[in-house]
């Protein structure tokens, strides 16, 4: 399916866009991280990488909708 | 009251804001731009602000529910910058007031911590011969 | 800073006095008046404040002396009243920064308590049916 | 000795002046405790009754001299 994919902070700079569509071969987000894996490598470098489905973290299992506003969450630095 | 802004913060209309006729106190937490990073032992010249604007004030609500879930809060107010700031500039400012005062510290301390920890904002250090986005890395 | 004052208290004067470029976190606690006496179930329809002044200061100096001793303090100030105020008034203001935000908690959080323990400030609650000075009998 | 004696909150209103002079028979704070009771037994009943010598809480044991700032602190209730 595709998605696009909202990105934020170092997020941004590694895959260069803030908004970035993405092919994946499952529907779930474990297959959306696998996919940004392979074509980001710089991303697990990071300390950690949350990613937020329609302005909630979720969990690997959840499956993802086409419409659903998904969004990377590279460590956050507020305060 | 949540704010998120790239204008200069105004701290007193947040104070106004978490002010109650039956609170005693009211703790403010204002978090500044230091002009030094101690451990990189670099001079800081400005933190450039970013956030994920529609879950960044859903994720505080939730902090905020949690909080009055904890502490007998009358009112509050939080904004956060999303500007490029200069040191001693204003990051962040918390405000909440409870009957007595404990309750104010615990309550704002709890809500800064749970803030920086899971509110998806995020800052970029611009020091003189480099920049950095704070925490990315190990 | 340290100011007795029988005019209004202006927080944003305090908090700026109590600012410092090579500090992250700022403190302020705002006391204010509350409209209702809980334990007693009675309206508060004012509160008159008296200090023995020149001695205040002092103490408060020498609170102010064991916070810096304790925490890294970078600025602070501090503001009480000796007016007669309505509720939602301003009775006192501290606000103290410090490089990380956890101290400037507990710093300030450490003077407001020494501050209602020691300082010879006194305040009297008058009620609709009367009036009594503060904690003076068991 | 003949003091003065500034007072404060509850300990103007039960000894009726902002400062009252006092003739002791010692000269220790024990002493000015003593007179206080006896001429004022209001006081005794309030929760604490310090007394500062210039500008400083004292102990009873000290020494008073004519020329000390003496005055009365009765249970603070500041902030």
């Amino acid at each position: 399916m595709q998605i696009k994919v909202k990105t934020f902070g170092i997020a941004s700079e590694i895959m260069s866009g803030k908004e970035v569509v993405m092919e994946i071969s499952g529907n779930s987000v474990a297959d959306l991280r696998r996919e940004l894996s392979r074509k980001y490598p710089s991303l697990d470098k990071l300390n950690s990488l949350f990613i937020a489905v329609n302005r909630n973290y979720s969990e690997d299992e959840m499956e993802l909708k086409e419409t659903d506003e998904i969004a990377l969450i590279p460590p956050v630095s507020g305060g | 009251m949540i704010e998120l802004t790239d204008k200069f913060i105004d701290v007193s209309k947040i104070i106004e804001a978490a002010k109650h006729p039956s609170a005693g106190g009211l703790n403010v937490f204002i978090g500044t731009v230091r002009d030094f990073h101690a451990k990189k032992n670099k001079r800081v010249v400005r933190l450039d602000y970013e956030a994920y604007e529609p879950m960044a004030v859903a994720e505080i609500q939730k902090i905020m529910n949690d909080a009055i879930a904890r502490w007998d809060i009358k009112a509050w107010a939080i904004s956060h910058s999303v500007a490029k700031l200069l040191p001693s500039e204003i990051a962040v400012v918390i405000a909440v007031s409870t009957a007595h005062r404990k309750a104010s510290f615990e309550a704002c301390q709890f809500i800064i911590d749970q803030l920086k920890a899971r509110v998806p904002i995020w800052k970029k250090e611009i020091f003189e011969d480099g920049e950095e986005w704070v925490s990315a890395h190990p």
